[in-house]
């Protein structure tokens, strides 16, 4: 159950060790579970009272002995969990902004999306997330509007994404390839819930060229059959939506758009559900999505989605 | 019954006397003690936001020490005129009850005046409203809240004493002085900390 | 000295009435019925995340946040604070041996602010602007930028009711200090006494920081203030912060009351003393201590840091020893008694198990690193729902059971209310159990829907038939409540009880006893019936006692409070009408609402309450 | 009832009760001092700036204690319950105080 990514099926050393903190404390918990239950079902069945039994059972007011065994075996169990939890939460608090070694990210709540700036590279992405195997990620994290929290659950826990100011959190990517999901994990207003994103963890070679098709300008001689597409796009999108990776843009960065999985997050990535969504960001995201209706025609949206179609790398 | 007699069948601490007495002393000592709290997080707040100025002044430039001190000293001793009257009270003596209770009244009122002027000025030659910054709303709701505390008290006692020239000092009208008495202390313990912590500290910078 | 004083029927009786058992059932009416209010909510919740999404969506985002909001807000505030109140009034004086509370008419005020500020809560419903915030209603979101007036009636609606709340946690701590019968010393008190002290005394504290963190967002979003409005140098994370300093003793507020509720039932029906009275009244102490400096643990991923992460974290896991030792005290009460297995007796016994497995995932959630992946999630969701359910709800319900009769003076059916106890229970772990792993599986909470082939389907589909027979368990509750009333009398002891509010008939009279009673120790009937006496020995002889008069004035006050709510809330609108317009805009709506409440403060303060007295005659012709 | 009564009336024959002014004026006293204290430490500008605050909150609980204790009557008998509930009030204020201090920005 609960397949592609989650917290129980860790990739990446900070999930690990998170996830090894989950099973200590769960295992501590079933122990005082089981022997509560224990207690507990013994007690409800042999001290029924019989029908007709009137007796008094011997008032016993307490005893010191039994009340100092529960107080101090639940404080060696505590601190038994204390030590490991203390020690982890200091180890993981670590800022490796200035480490050469690690990739920076600047990831960004909107509601409701995410964007992405790798700043030593040049590079502005919307909603796809795409790392290296096997590498540390330092994540400088803020909002632009309302409090989100920035959740990969295979890589590691979450951290609020809060506006006006900067959160630091530091991942590991996994070992092998593969697609993880990302979520905003604080209630953020009403789209909250369709609010995720893609990591993309890519091989070292194929993140270099990833890198480098990212930061080649958008090709600016587009086909006939778009053209129309285009310039209605330059008309009524550029302003917000940049198609190269240089500059971030007030809505999502479109580049590479058309390789993208899904579109807006959660559609699936179709021309009907390309057409639909610039159509109307609002029937699926609510009015609080800042994208505005165009007025256009039907045929000039599929127009729109047909030239970004073409919106691929390479 | 004459006044005199009728004082004289009173007890000595006729604040205490009924249980009911007893339970609007205690009662209003424990909804103190919520005050206490209320304020701590209105401070709180001035604390966390007092350096969110934007374009807006700082208190270095806003507050002065003079007229500060003005007010410190008028609530202060208003503070111990309402200690008069109740003791006035204990003595059973009417009329210097009143007395003290109308001196605290009428300095209350100077503190008032002070505090709108000040107010005023902020907000006429200063540019400094309540909207202008996270400092200034925060400034505001604080020393707004306790100006609010002090004209509640000056009517509260204001009516007391209008009860007492009618009903005389009785079980009933004994405790409602004594926690008057116990409210307008509580203004002013907090006033203490909002000179100290808004004010001096405003200026220290 | 005989006064004679207006006494009221019918409906006025119950608006003017200061009698605190009557309150007591204003507040299991008034609680009840937002119960079933926000039961409904939970159902629309659970039918709409029934299907994942594109198969069943009953409720679109805006709606299920809605109705997701007003569901966490009516159950913490509208449902289980008024039962808890409810609880508290029907039994707390009786369990002392007092007449009455210390202070009647802000009693009967406070129960009216808080049910005024219900009803303006939902008033929103018909006016189409619901708060859509979630109940912890984070900032900047409940800003003016982001929110419409839905915040508002979120500030303001529970701004009046937690007045009430903090004028009733002050009448009760009056009460148990002052008002105890001879010989109730504090550690004589029956423990639900010395939880529903413990209690108000962290309202006390816990509500005023509320108060001033909604006053915030109420100035910031109707007199543009910028305390949480992050572009003006406003500071959201401080919301946080102030909303927790309440939040979380607002938790122990409800469940200490309802640890104390089991505290009774439990020795009542295993026919044996509490097991370690003194360390549990210790416990409860630190409990509610502790309640103050954990708050923190709720924002461990908003980035405070290693260092205030790591002693939040340590502060809460210490939590977790009190609250052991109460529930090794439960076991070793039931150990060696004699169990009778009432209904009552279920609901609490049943609590044992479950509240434990609420409290270890609750010391998993204290852990930081851990915490980091449960956070928002539907392990938070479960965890609490075990809690507040499994813990409070179960209690309440076991309290329910239990003093009924002293309250209605009426049984409960028993058939029913086993039947209602099985269907909930299970009902109750079938839906929140699986929780647990839909949230070690990723799923985030507040989701108003989740795309298919995540490994989510199943589980939600079986948590939303949970749901249904938790709902059908309440409908057989309401049932038996209701055809109660045509149920056997209760008679004055019905479960052989230990405490002194069983020494009285059923229902207890308006001056709860004739005569004070003597108490001689814990369980203080229990020692006479043990020493072959029928009734309590008296400490006084038998005289006129004194009733204070009925009054309308709370209802006013609580009403003024009302009106000028919405005045403050509709002051920016833009209305059709002009004169509308003027009516809101210039205040004059919100001042009026607040001068009926002045008139009725000052006509308060002026004219005395002299009261009356039921003479001796009248007591001796009662029996 | 009736025993406090009494233990008025012996509080009255122990002359506590009818105490004169000499311990108010005492008190405020110390207080106008301990205002000026504070004022004249903030305007001397050659003190260290974390001094002057930590010195004048200092001050100012001292004066808040002095204030509570004569004037509020707390240092008579009888009055744990509001020893008890104002400590703890100051106690929830001052945690507030610290979270502003140190947890608010970061």
């Amino acid at each position: 159950m609960g397949q592609g990514s989650n917290p129980i099926d860790p990739k990446g050393s900070v999930a690990e060790e998170q996830y090894g903190l989950i099973l200590l404390s769960l295992g501590i918990m079933i122990l005082v579970t089981v022997v509560v239950f224990v207690l507990y079902f013994y007690a409800i069945v042999k001290y029924r009272r019989k029908p007709g039994d009137n007796t008094i059972p011997k008032q016993v007011e307490g005893s010191h002995k039994l009340e100092i065994i529960w107080t101090v075996i639940p404080m060696i169990l505590l601190f038994i969990l204390a030590v490991p939890s203390v020690a982890l939460t200091f180890s993981q608090d670590v800022d490796y902004s200035d480490d050469p070694e690690v990739i920076q990210v600047k990831a960004t709540g909107h509601q409701f999306w995410w964007e992405f700036e790798y700043p030593d590279l040049g590079i502005y992405t919307a909603q796809d997330l795409v790392l290296p195997v096997n590498q540390r990620v330092q994540f400088e994290l803020t909002s632009s509007d309302v409090i989100h929290s920035f959740w990969i659950p295979a890589m590691g826990g979450k951290m609020d994404t809060n506006p006006g100011m900067i959160n630091k959190l530091y991942l590991d990517t996994p070992a092998e390839p593969g697609v993880l999901k990302g979520k905003c994990a604080e209630f953020c207003g009403e789209s909250h819930a369709l609010m995720d994103f893609k990591v993309i963890v890519l091989s070292e070679e194929d993140y270099n060229a990833w890198v480098e098709d990212m930061q080649t300008p958008a090709n600016t001689t587009v086909s006939a059959d778009v053209q129309s597409g285009e310039e209605l796009f330059k008309q009524n999108c550029m302003s917000c939506h940049a198609i190269d990776a240089g500059s971030p843009g007030l809505g999502p960065n479109l580049k590479g758009f058309a390789d993208r999985e899904v579109v807006a997050g959660f559609l699936e990535m179709t021309d009907d559900n390309v057409y639909k969504w610039i159509r109307d960001p609002a029937y699926f995201k609510g009015d609080r999505v800042e994208m505005p209706g165009l007025f256009l025609e039907d045929e000039q949206y599929q127009d729109i989605a047909e030239y970004l179609k073409t919106l691929k790398l390479e | 019954m004459s006044q005199a007699a009728h004082l004289d069948k009173l007890p000595p601490e006729p604040e205490k006397a009924t249980l009911e007495g007893r339970n609007k002393v205690l009662g209003f000592w424990l909804f103190l003690g919520g005050e206490t709290v209320l304020f701590g997080t209105l401070f709180a707040t001035f604390i966390a936001l007092r350096n969110s100025v934007l374009d807006g002044p700082t208190g270095i430039e806003l507050f002065s020490l003079s007229i500060t001190a003005i007010a410190t000293f008028i609530l202060l001793t208003s503070s111990l005129t309402s200690v008069f009257a109740i003791q006035a009270m204990h003595h059973k003596n009417i009329k210097n009850m009143l007395t003290w209770l109308g001196v605290t009244v009428v300095l209350g009122l100077g503190f008032l005046v002070l505090e709108i002027y000040e107010f005023y000025e902020y907000v006429a030659h200063d540019g400094f409203g309540f909207t202008t910054s996270a400092f200034s709303s925060s400034f505001y709701a604080l020393v707004g809240f306790h100006g609010a505390h002090v004209a509640l008290g000056v009517l509260w006692i204001s009516l007391l004493m209008l009860q007492i020239k009618k009903k005389g000092l009785t079980t009933v009208t004994a405790p409602k002085i004594y926690v008057a008495s116990l409210y307008w202390h509580f203004i002013d313990v907090v006033w203490v900390f909002i000179f100290t912590i808004v004010y001096l500290m405003g200026k220290v910078g | 000295m005989a006064h004679s004083v207006k006494k009221y029927r019918g409906l006025m009786d119950w608006i003017t009435t200061v009698d605190h058992k009557k309150i007591g059932i204003l507040y299991f009416a008034a609680g009840g019925l937002f119960f079933v209010i926000g039961g409904i909510e939970a159902l629309l919740i659970r039918l709409q995340l029934m299907f994942p999404k594109g198969t069943f969506d009953i409720l679109d985002g805006q709606t299920y946040n809605e109705v997701m909001t007003m569901h966490g807000t009516t159950m913490i505030f509208l449902a289980a604070m008024p039962l808890v109140f409810g609880l508290m009034n029907a039994v707390v004086p009786l369990q002392i041996g007092a007449r009455d509370v210390a202070f009647p008419f802000l009693n009967s005020l406070g129960f009216w602010t808080f049910f005024f500020g219900g009803v303006l809560l939902n008033i929103s419903w018909f006016t189409g602007t619901v708060p859509d915030i979630g109940w912890t209603a984070y900032a900047p979101l409940s800003g003016q930028e982001f929110s419409g007036t839905g915040s508002d009636y979120y500030a303001i609606g529970l701004q009046i009711a937690g007045i009430g709340t903090l004028v009733g946690g002050i009448n009760f701590l009056v009460t148990i200090i002052n008002m105890r019968a001879p010989g109730m010393s504090f550690m004589r008190m029956p423990l639900f006494t010395w939880t529903s002290f413990i209690t108000s005394g962290i309202i006390l504290f816990a509500f005023p920081a509320l108060a001033v963190g909604l006053i915030y967002i109420s100035f910031d979003r109707l007199f543009d203030a910028n305390f949480f409005v992050t572009a003006t140098g406003g500071n959201a994370i401080l919301w946080e912060h102030i909303f927790w300093i309440f939040g979380h003793p607002e938790v122990y507020i409800l469940v200490l009351p309802a640890f104390g509720a089991i505290s009774e039932i439990l020795p009542t029906f295993a026919r044996k003393r509490l097991f370690g009275y003194s360390s549990m009244v210790f416990a409860t102490a630190l409990i509610g201590f502790l309640s103050f400096m954990v708050w923190a643990h709720h924002m461990f991923t908003v980035g405070m840091g290693d260092i205030a992460n790591a002693l939040f974290g340590v502060a809460t896991m210490l939590i977790a020893i009190p609250t052991g030792i109460k529930v090794f005290n439960w076991l070793f009460t039931i150990w060696g008694g004699k169990i009778q297995f009432t209904t009552a007796m279920l609901y609490a016994t049943s609590f044992i198990p479950t509240f434990v497995m609420g409290g270890v995932t609750g010391v998993m959630l204290a852990i930081p690193p851990a915490d980091f992946q449960f956070h928002d999630s539907y392990f938070v969701v479960a965890h609490f729902h075990y809690v507040i359910v499994g813990g409070i709800v179960l209690s309440l319900l076991a309290a329910a059971y239990y003093w009924w009769p002293k309250m209605f003076g009426r049984m409960l059916n028993e058939t029913l209310g086993k039947w209602s106890f099985w269907l909930f229970f299970i009902g109750f772990h079938l839906t929140f159990f699986i929780q647990h792993f839909l949230g070690l599986w990723g799923m985030p909470r507040r989701v108003f829907t989740y795309l298919p082939n995540q490994g989510w389907d199943t589980a939600n589909f079986v948590s939303s038939i949970g749901a249904f027979f938790m709902a059908a368990g309440v409908i057989v509750i309401l049932i038996n409540a209701i055809i109660s009333i045509k149920g056997p009398k209760a008679p004055a002891d019905p479960w052989d009880g230990r405490t002194l509010e069983w020494s009285i008939a059923s229902p207890s009279p308006e001056y709860n006893f004739k005569q004070l009673p003597l108490v001689r120790g814990l369980d203080a009937f229990w020692l006479e019936k043990m020493d072959g006496k029928k009734e309590m020995t008296p400490a006084e002889p038998l005289g006129p006692i004194h009733m204070p008069s009925p009054s309308i004035l709370p209802f006013f006050m609580s009403l003024g409070l009302f009106i000028a709510g919405f005045g403050f809330m509709y002051r920016g609108y833009e209305f059709e009408s002009a004169f509308m317009n003027n009516l809101f805009g210039y205040n004059i709506i919100a001042i009026f609402g607040l001068a009926i409440t002045l008139v009725c403060m000052f006509l308060r303060s002026v004219y005395d309450d002299h009261g009356y007295h039921i003479e001796v005659e009248e007591l001796q012709k009662e029996g | 009832m009736e025993a406090n009564q009494e233990q008025v009336q012996d509080r009255v024959k122990r002359g506590r009760i009818h105490e004169g002014p000499r311990n108010h004026i005492i008190a405020f006293g110390i207080s106008i001092f301990l205002t000026l204290l504070a004022f004249m430490a903030v305007a001397n500008s050659a003190l260290d700036a974390t001094f002057i605050k930590i010195f004048i909150v200092i001050l100012a609980v001292f004066q808040a204690v002095i204030q509570l204790a004569f004037w509020m009557h707390m240092k008579d008998r009888g009055h744990f319950f509001q020893i008890l509930f104002l400590a703890t009030g100051a106690f929830v204020a001052i945690t507030a105080f610290i979270m502003a201090v140190y947890w608010v920005w970061w």
